[in-house]
C-alpha cells in the first residue's frame, strides 16, 4: 500500500437535490496522492450524481469540493464549470460513452490537450512557430497516449467505429490527454469482457504508477474493485455507508445487506 | 381603460390562434423532440383547402352553413392526411439522425409545400369567404369583439379542452404520454411508437386546419406565404411556454399575442416582431425551459 | 502547351471582337423589358411585359421600325437589387437599344448605373421613387407615371380639403414605396397646416391581423386614414376597420388602385378611396390595347399594364424619330416629340418625367373604381 | 417486385388524392368558375408512382449500405470519387490546373453578363463557407446569418454615403463588424440548445431586416442606399465591363483568401474544439474546452465572412435595400451548407455555383426554384447527410519515432 503524502480531492458533506429529491446526502470522501480510490453501491444511489458534482456538470446544493493540486494552491471548486475542473487537473470519463464519434481517434485525444494550449483564432491563422510547435506536441503526445492504451493501430479511424472495449480506453486517454492528476472513471470496465477487464486493471495500475496520477473510480465489477483499489467508499441511497480497505468493506455486514440482491452478478 | 380592453381583446384573439398552431409544435416536440417547420404550411394548406371547398360549394349552390361545415371539415382531412405523410417521408427515416438532420429536413419541407401551392394554386392573395356569419353585438362591445372573434376564442378553448381530455384519459393519450417520457420503454412495453407519432401529427394538424380555417373568415385573405410568419410564431410561443408542455403552450401563445398587440398599441406596430422576438430571447435567458417547462436534467 | 495557350487567346480575342459586332449587324432591335416575372410580386412585373410583347408583336406585323423587327427580351428581376443587376448586365451584353423598366424603384436604382455606362435609356412604366428623376443622378431613366410626390400631394390635399379632416392617421407597410407615398403625403399635410398627424405608423406586412393598429387608429380619433402600400395590406386593414366598426374614410395610393384589392376587400372595397393615374380609358389608344389584349389573353389586363404599353410605344416612336438607337438621338426624340400613347399624348420634360400624365382620386362605388373629378 | 408496384400504385393513389384539392381545382370565387385540371391528376399520378418506386429502391439501398458500414468495413478504404480527387495528387493536380486556368480566362471567355452573375455566385460561396463553420463544424444551426450579410453591406453603404470612406477601408470594417454582431448576438442565446438556437436566430434575422427598416436616419429605410462605389483600384477610373472583371477577380481573390483561412482553422486546435463541440456539448466541455469562448469564436468567425462578404455584395450591386437581406437568402445560404455537405469547403463551392447559377441560366424554371431547394434539403437529408462531397478527415502525420524518442 502506497504511503498516503496527502489529500488531492477532499469533499465535505456534499449534498445534491433535484426538486424533492435528494440524490446525494452529505456525502465525504477523500484522495490522496498515488491512491486508487473506488466508489461503489448498487444502481441508483447517487455515484454518478456525486462524480457530476465534483467534475461541475451539476452545481451541488450544499457541502464543500475542496482541491489541493500538487505544488499549486487548494480552491473550493463548488459550482465551476466543468472546464475549469478540468482545467485545475480532475479529468473525467462517462459511463455511457460519449466520444466525438465523427472525428478520429486520434483527434479525440487531441481535444483533451486543449486546455494546455493557447493557440487563438488568429493563432491557428498566422501558423506562427509557438502554434506549431504546440501543434506538434499535441499530436506526439496524442500518439503517445494512444500507444499507452493501445491504441495506436486505430489512430486515423472515426471513435464510432471502434469496439466497445477500445471506445472506453479511448476515453481514458482523452481525459489523460488534459494532464490531470486525479483522474475520475465512470464505470470504466462496463461491457467489458474479462480478458478486457484484466487489461484494464493493468492499465489502471500504470497510469497510477507510471504516470503519477491518482484514480477514483466507480465500478460494479467487484473483481476489479478489489484488485485494484486502496480505499473503498460504498453508497447507497445517496449516504455513505461505509469506507475501508478491501478487506474491511468486503467483511462489513451494511455493505453485504446493500448488496444482498446484486451479489450473484457480480 | 378601454383602449386597454381592446388591446386585451386583440392580443387574446391572435394569442388563440397561435395557441391552436403552437399545440401542434409542443406535440410533436414533446415525443420525438423535432421542430416540426412544417407544421406552418399544414396551416396554410388548410385554409386553402377550406377555400377552394367552399368555392366549389357556393358555386353548385350550397347554403351558409352547410358550407362552413363541409369546408371546415373537409380541410381537417386533408390537413390530418398531409401531416401523416409529412412525417412519414420527411421525418421517418430520419428517426435515428443526427438532431440536425430533421430540423433542415422540415426547413426544406416548409419551403416545398409553400411553393408547391404557390405553383399549383396562385401566387396572389384570395379572398377569403368569411364562413362566420358577422352577427352584430352592440356598441360599445361591438368594436371591442365581433362574433368572428368571439368564435375564434370559444373555439380555440374547446379545442384545448378536448385534447387535454384526449391526452388525460384516453388510451392513444396515455400512449402518447408514455412515449413523450422514454421511447423505448414505451416501445418495449408494446406501444407501437409509429402509430403514436402519426397520431401526434394526424391531431396537431387538426388544430393548425382549424386556426387556418377561422383566420381566413376572420382576415379575409389568404396566400401561400401566410403559414411562414404564423409559423414561426406559434413556435415562438410554444418555446416561451415551455416546448412540450400543453398549458404551456397556450400560456405562452397568449402572453405573446398580448405581448404584440400592447407593443402595437402603445409602442409602435412597426417593432411589432422586435417585441415578440425581445420577448422570447428574455425568457429563453431567464428561464431556458420556457414559463411551465420543467428544467430537465439532461442525463450524463 | 505554350503554343496552344498563345493559339486559344488570339481565338479569344477574335471571338470577343467579332461578339459586339454582331449585336450592330443584326437587323433587329431588341428592347430588354425588366420587372418582376416571378415571386410575390410579379403581378406588378408581368403586365409590363405582356403589353411590350404586344406592342412588338403590333409593330412587327406593320413591317417594324425602320424596317427592322423588335426583338423583346423579357428578363426577371423579382425586384432585388442584386438580381436586378444581373438582368442589367445581361440585357447589355445582348446589346438592348432601349429597356423598358425596372417595375421597382429599388431594382431600378440598382440597374441604372450600368445602363448609364452602356448609354442606354430605361424607361420605367412603374418606378414612383422621386429622387430617380428629381436628383438628376439618373441622366438615363424616364418614366411614363408620375412619381409619388404628385401622388403624396394629391392624396394630402384630397383629404385635407376635399374631406376636410382634421386628424389624419397614416399607416403604411415600411416598404420603399409605401412609406414613400406616406412620407410625401405627411409632407404636404404638415406643410399646409390644414390638419394635424395623429399618427405615423409602419405595419408588418403578413402579419397574422391588424386589429391593434386599428384600434389605435381609433384610440386617437382620427377621421381619415391614408395608407401607402399594397392592396393586401390595405384589404386586410380596410376589413378589421369594418369589423370594428369603425366608418372613417380611407385612402390609398395606386398599388391599392386595382382589380386585386376590389377581389380581395370585397364588400369592405366599397367608399375606399384610392389614387391612380388619370384615367386614361378613354384615349382611342388605350382602348385599342385594351381590347387586343382581351380578346388575346380573355382577361382585363393587370397593374401598369398601360405604362408599359406606353413606354414601350414611346421608345419605339423615339426610335424611328431620331432614325436610329443612338443615345443622343433617343434623348432628343424622348424630350421633344410627343407621341400618342396609352396614357395619353407624352413627351418627357428634362428629368424625365412625362408631361402629361398625373394622378387622379378614385373612389370605390358598386364594386368599382370611379374616377372622382 | 409486383409488391413493390402495388404498394406504389397506393402510394400514387394516395398522392392523388392529397393533392387532388389544389392541384386540379382552382377556383374563382369572383367569377364563381371552377377550372378542373385533371391532366395535373395524371401528372400526379405517374409522377407518385415513380418517385414511390425510386424512393424505396434508394432507402433500401441505404439501408444495405449501413449495414455493411456497421459489419465492420472499413469506409477509408471506399472512398467516393469526389472524395478521391481531393486526396489523391494525381488525380486533383491536373483538375486543379484546368480549375485555375479557367477560373483566370473566364472574363476574358464571357460576357459582362457571365461575370457579373460569378461575382454573384461567388458572394454565396464565401457566405456558404463562412455559414460552414458556424454550422458545419460547430453544429450550431443558425437561420439569421443573413443578419451578418446586412451587417457588412450596411457598413459599408453607411459608412460611404456618410463619411465617403471606400471600399478598401470598409472591407475589413465590415468583417470585424460582422464579428462583433456575432459576438453580441451570440452571448445571450450561448445557453441554448440547437432548436432553441434556429427559432432565435431566425428571430434576430427578422429583427435585423426590421431594423434597418424602421431606422431611416442611418440606413435610410426601405428606399436603400444608392450610389455605392464600386470596388476602387488605386483612384482609376473603370468601366463598368473593366470594373466587372475587376470586382470578379476580387471575388477570386476573397474566396481563395476565405478557403486558406478556414482551412487553417479547421486544422487547428479551435477547429477541432468547434468539432468536439458539435459532436457532444457536454463530454467537450468536460474535456476542458471553454464553451462559451469556443461558441462565441465560432459565431464571430462565421459572421466575419459574412460582413466581409457583405462589402462586397454592396459594392457590386452599388445599390442596397433591405429586400436581399430576407430569411429566403438565409435558407438559401443554408441549403448551399446543407447540399455541399457540412464541413466539407469543395462541397459547399460546388453547391453554391449550382443553386446560384442554376436558376440564372435555367431562367424558365426559376419559379422551380424554391421548390427544387426545399425538395433538395429533404433528400439530401434522408439519402446523403454526409452532402454532394463528405469531409475527408485530415490524418495528422505524428513520429512514432520521436514519440519513442520520448518514452525512453
Amino acid at each position: 500500500m502506497p504511503e498516503i503524502t496527502n489529500k488531492l480531492l477532499e469533499v465535505k458533506g456534499l449534498t445534491m437535490d433535484f426538486g424533492g429529491l435528494r440524490a446525494v446526502d452529505t456525502v465525504s470522501l477523500d484522495v490522496c496522492t498515488g491512491e486508487i480510490v473506488a466508489l461503489i453501491g448498487p444502481n441508483g444511489a447517487g455515484k454518478t450524481t456525486f462524480f457530476n458534482c465534483v467534475t461541475g456538470i451539476y452545481k451541488p446544493t450544499r457541502g464543500d469540493v475542496l482541491v489541493h493540486p500538487p505544488a499549486k494552491k487548494s480552491q473550493r471548486i463548488n459550482g465551476f464549470k466543468s472546464n475549469r475542473v478540468t482545467t485545475i487537473g480532475m479529468a473525467r470519463t462517462f459511463q455511457n460513452i460519449r466520444l466525438f464519434q465523427n472525428m478520429t481517434v486520434l483527434e479525440n485525444v487531441m481535444i483533451g490537450r486543449h486546455c494546455r494550449t493557447t493557440t487563438s483564432i488568429l493563432g491557428a491563422i498566422l501558423r506562427g512557430a509557438k502554434t506549431m510547435r504546440q501543434e506538434q506536441e499535441t499530436v506526439n503526445r496524442s500518439y503517445d497516449l494512444l500507444e499507452k492504451v493501445d491504441l495506436f493501430k486505430y489512430a486515423d479511424e472515426f471513435a464510432k467505429n471502434l469496439p466497445y472495449g477500445a471506445q472506453r480506453r479511448l476515453e481514458i486517454a482523452r481525459a489523460m490527454a488534459t494532464d490531470p492528476f486525479l483522474l475520475l472513471l465512470d464505470e470504466p470496465a462496463a461491457g467489458m469482457n474479462p480478458q478486457e477487464t484484466r487489461a484494464l486493471d493493468e492499465l489502471i495500475v500504470r497510469v497510477r504508477d507510471t504516470e503519477k496520477i491518482a484514480i477514483l473510480l466507480i465500478e460494479h465489477d467487484m473483481k476489479l474493485v478489489m484488485n485494484i483499489s486502496d480505499r473503498i467508499y460504498v453508497m447507497e441511497y445517496g449516504k455513505e455507508i461505509a469506507q475501508g480497505g478491501p478487506m474491511d468493506i468486503r467483511n462489513n455486514p451494511k455493505v453485504i445487506e446493500a448488496y444482498l440482491g446484486e451479489e450473484a452478478d457480480a | 381603460m378601454q383602449y386597454f380592453l381592446e388591446l386585451s381583446c386583440s392580443g387574446l384573439v391572435r394569442g388563440s390562434i397561435y395557441a391552436l398552431i403552437a399545440l401542434g409544435y409542443t406535440m410533436v416536440y414533446g415525443i420525438i423532440q423535432l421542430i416540426n417547420f412544417a407544421h406552418g404550411e399544414i396551416y396554410m394548406i388548410g385554409a386553402f383547402i377550406a377555400l377552394i371547398v367552399a368555392g366549389v360549394l357556393t358555386i353548385y349552390g350550397f347554403s351558409g352553413v352547410s358550407i362552413l361545415i363541409l369546408a371546415g371539415l373537409i380541410a381537417t382531412i386533408y390537413a390530418a392526411a398531409y401531416g401523416y405523410t409529412l412525417e412519414k417521408i420527411a421525418y421517418r427515416p430520419l428517426r435515428n439522425a443526427p438532431r440536425l438532420s430533421p430540423l433542415i429536413s422540415a426547413i426544406g419541407m416548409s419551403l416545398f409545400l409553400q411553393n408547391y401551392v404557390l405553383l399549383a394554386q396562385t401566387p396572389d392573395f384570395l379572398s377569403f369567404p368569411s364562413l362566420i356569419p358577422d352577427f352584430g353585438f352592440m356598441e360599445p362591445v361591438a368594436h371591442i369583439m365581433g362574433s368572428a372573434e368571439l368564435v375564434i376564442l370559444v373555439t380555440s378553448a374547446v379545442a384545448m379542452v378536448a385534447l387535454t381530455v384526449l391526452i388525460k384519459y384516453t388510451r392513444i393519450g396515455k400512449a402518447m404520454r408514455a412515449t413523450q417520457q422514454d421511447m423505448t420503454m414505451a416501445r418495449l412495453v408494446g406501444v407501437n411508437v409509429d402509430n403514436v407519432i402519426s397520431v401526434t401529427f394526424v391531431l396537431g394538424s387538426v388544430l393548425a386546419a382549424i386556426g387556418g380555417v377561422l383566420v381566413g373568415s376572420y382576415i379575409g385573405q389568404i396566400n401561400f406565404y401566410i403559414g411562414f410568419m404564423a409559423g414561426v410564431k406559434a413556435f415562438t410561443a410554444a418555446v416561451l411556454g415551455g416546448i412540450g408542455n400543453i398549458p404551456g403552450a397556450v400560456l405562452g401563445a397568449m402572453v405573446l399575442g398580448l405581448a404584440e398587440s400592447f407593443a402595437a398599441g402603445y409602442i409602435s406596430s412597426a417593432y411589432e416582431d422586435v417585441f415578440a422576438f425581445g420577448v422570447l430571447v428574455l425568457i429563453l435567458i431567464l428561464r431556458p425551459s420556457g414559463l411551465l417547462g420543467k428544467a430537465v436534467k439532461q442525463k450524463v | 502547351m505554350r503554343k496552344l495557350v498563345t493559339k486559344k487567346f488570339v481565338l479569344i480575342v477574335l471571338l470577343s471582337m467579332i461578339i459586339p459586332a454582331t449585336g450592330f449587324a443584326a437587323d433587329t432591335i431588341k428592347i430588354g423589358v425588366a420587372g418582376p416575372h416571378s415571386g410575390d410580386l410579379a403581378a406588378y412585373g408581368i403586365p409590363t411585359k405582356e403589353a411590350a410583347e404586344m406592342v412588338a408583336a403590333q409593330v412587327n406585323a406593320a413591317g417594324g421600325v425602320l424596317g427592322m423587327q423588335v426583338e423583346v427580351l423579357p428578363m426577371d428581376d423579382q425586384c432585388k437589387p442584386e438580381i436586378a443587376t444581373n438582368v442589367a448586365t445581361k440585357l447589355v451584353s445582348e446589346g438592348v437599344s432601349v429597356v423598358i423598366g425596372h417595375v421597382c424603384s429599388g431594382a431600378t436604382k440598382a440597374a441604372l448605373g450600368i445602363y448609364n455606362e452602356a448609354k442606354i435609356i430605361a424607361i420605367s412604366p412603374s418606378a414612383t421613387n422621386p429622387p430617380l428623376t428629381q436628383s438628376g443622378e439618373y441622366p438615363n431613366f424616364y418614366r411614363t407615371i408620375a412619381p409619388d410626390d404628385d401622388q403624396g400631394k394629391l392624396a394630402a390635399d384630397f383629404v385635407t380639403k376635399k374631406l376636410g379632416a382634421k386628424k389624419i392617421a397614416i399607416i403604411h407597410d415600411k416598404g420603399d414605396y409605401g412609406k414613400g407615398f406616406a412620407d410625401f403625403s405627411k409632407q404636404f399635410i404638415e406643410a399646409a397646416g390644414m390638419a394635424e398627424i395623429v399618427l405615423f405608423e409602419g405595419i408588418t406586412p403578413g402579419a397574422m391581423d391588424y386589429s391593434a393598429v386599428v384600434q389605435k387608429i381609433r384610440h386617437e380619433n382620427a377621421d381619415a386614414v391614408i395608407f401607402g402600400g399594397y392592396h393586401p395590406e390595405a384589404s386586410k386593414l380596410v376589413g378589421q376597420m369594418n369589423k370594428k366598426r369603425m366608418k372613417i374614410p380611407f385612402v390609398g395610393p395606386d398599388g391599392v388602385k386595382g382589380d386585386g384589392f376590389l377581389e380581395i376587400a370585397g364588400k369592405d372595397a366599397e367608399g375606399v378611396y384610392a389614387t391612380g393615374p388619370m384615367d386614361v380609358s378613354a384615349y382611342p389608344e388605350n382602348k385599342q390595347a385594351k381590347a387586343d389584349y382581351t380578346s388575346k389573353y380573355g382577361k382585363e389586363p393587370g397593374t401598369f399594364f398601360d405604362q408599359g404599353y406606353a413606354a414601350m410605344q414611346a421608345a419605339l416612336n423615339a426610335i424611328k424619330v431620331s432614325g436610329g438607337t443612338d443615345y443622343a438621338g433617343l434623348e432628343k426624340a424622348l424630350k421633344n416629340s410627343f407621341v400618342d400613347t396609352t396614357v395619353g399624348k407624352i413627351k418627357f420634360d428634362a428629368k424625365g418625367d412625362a408631361e402629361g400624365v398625373g394622378f387622379s382620386v378614385y373612389q370605390v362605388q358598386d364594386g368599382k373604381f370611379v374616377e372622382l373629378k | 417486385m409486383s409488391d413493390y408496384m402495388k404498394r406504389s400504385f397506393l402510394v400514387a393513389l394516395w398522392f392523388v388524392f392529397l393533392t387532388f384539392p389544389l392541384m386540379v381545382v382552382k377556383v374563382n370565387t369572383l367569377k364563381n368558375t371552377v377550372e378542373w385540371r385533371w391532366m395535373n391528376m395524371l401528372w400526379v399520378a405517374i409522377g407518385a408512382f415513380v418517385l414511390s418506386l425510386l424512393w424505396r429502391w434508394a432507402l433500401e439501398r441505404r439501408q444495405l449500405k449501413n449495414k455493411e458500414a456497421e459489419s465492420g468495413e472499413d469506409e477509408s478504404t471506399r472512398l467516393g470519387f469526389g472524395q478521391r480527387l481531393l486526396v489523391e495528387p494525381k488525380l486533383y493536380k491536373p483538375v486543379l490546373a484546368v480549375l485555375f486556368v479557367a477560373t483566370i480566362a473566364f472574363p476574358l471567355l464571357f460576357d459582362i453578363y457571365q461575370t457579373n452573375i460569378m461575382v454573384l455566385a461567388l458572394v454565396f460561396v464565401v457566405l456558404g463557407l463562412g455559414l460552414n463553420v458556424t454550422v458545419g463544424l460547430a453544429g450550431l444551426l443558425d437561420l439569421g446569418y443573413v443578419a451578418f450579410f446586412a451587417v457588412g453591406a450596411y457598413t459599408y453603404g453607411i459608412l460611404n454615403s456618410f463619411w465617403g470612406i471606400g471600399f478598401w477601408t470598409s472591407l475589413p470594417i465590415g468583417g470585424l463588424m460582422g464579428a462583433l454582431f456575432g459576438i453580441a448576438l451570440g452571448f445571450p442565446i450561448l445557453r441554448l440548445r440547437g432548436d432553441y438556437l434556429a427559432i432565435v436566430t431566425l428571430g434576430f434575422g427578422s429583427i435585423a431586416k426590421i431594423v434597418i427598416e424602421n431606422w431611416e436616419e442611418v440606413t435610410n429605410g426601405a428606399k436603400g442606399i444608392a450610389g455605392i462605389p464600386r470596388p476602387g483600384f488605386f483612384g482609376a477610373d473603370m468601366s463598368i465591363t473593366s470594373a466587372t472583371t475587376y470586382t470578379y477577380y476580387l471575388m477570386i481573390l476573397m474566396v481563395i483568401f476565405t478557403i486558406f483561412i478556414t482551412n487553417r482553422l479547421k486544422d487547428s486546435r479551435i477547429g477541432r474544439a468547434w468539432m468536439a463541440l458539435r459532436e457532444d456539448e457536454i463530454a467537450c466541455v468536460a474535456m476542458g474546452v471553454d464553451m462559451a469562448k469556443t461558441k462565441l469564436g465560432a459565431y464571430a468567425f462565421g459572421a466575419f465572412w459574412a460582413g466581409l462578404v457583405g462589402v462586397i455584395f454592396a459594392a457590386r450591386n452599388t445599390y442596397i435595400n433591405p429586400n436581399s437581406f430576407t430569411f429566403m437568402e438565409s435558407a438559401l445560404v443554408l441549403s448551399i451548407v446543407v447540399m455541399g455537405g457540412m464541413g466539407s469547403i469543395v462541397g459547399v463551392i460546388i453547391a453554391a455555383l449550382v443553386l446560384i447559377l442554376m436558376p440564372e441560366y435555367l431562367r424558365a424554371f426559376s419559379e422551380y426554384r424554391m421548390l427544387m431547394f426545399g425538395a433538395i434539403m429533404v433528400l439530401m437529408m434522408i439519402f446523403r447527410p454526409e452532402g454532394l462531397i463528405a469531409n475527408v478527415r485530415r490524418k495528422y502525420r505524428g513520429h512514432k519515432v520521436m514519440t519513442e524518442d520520448v518514452n525512453a
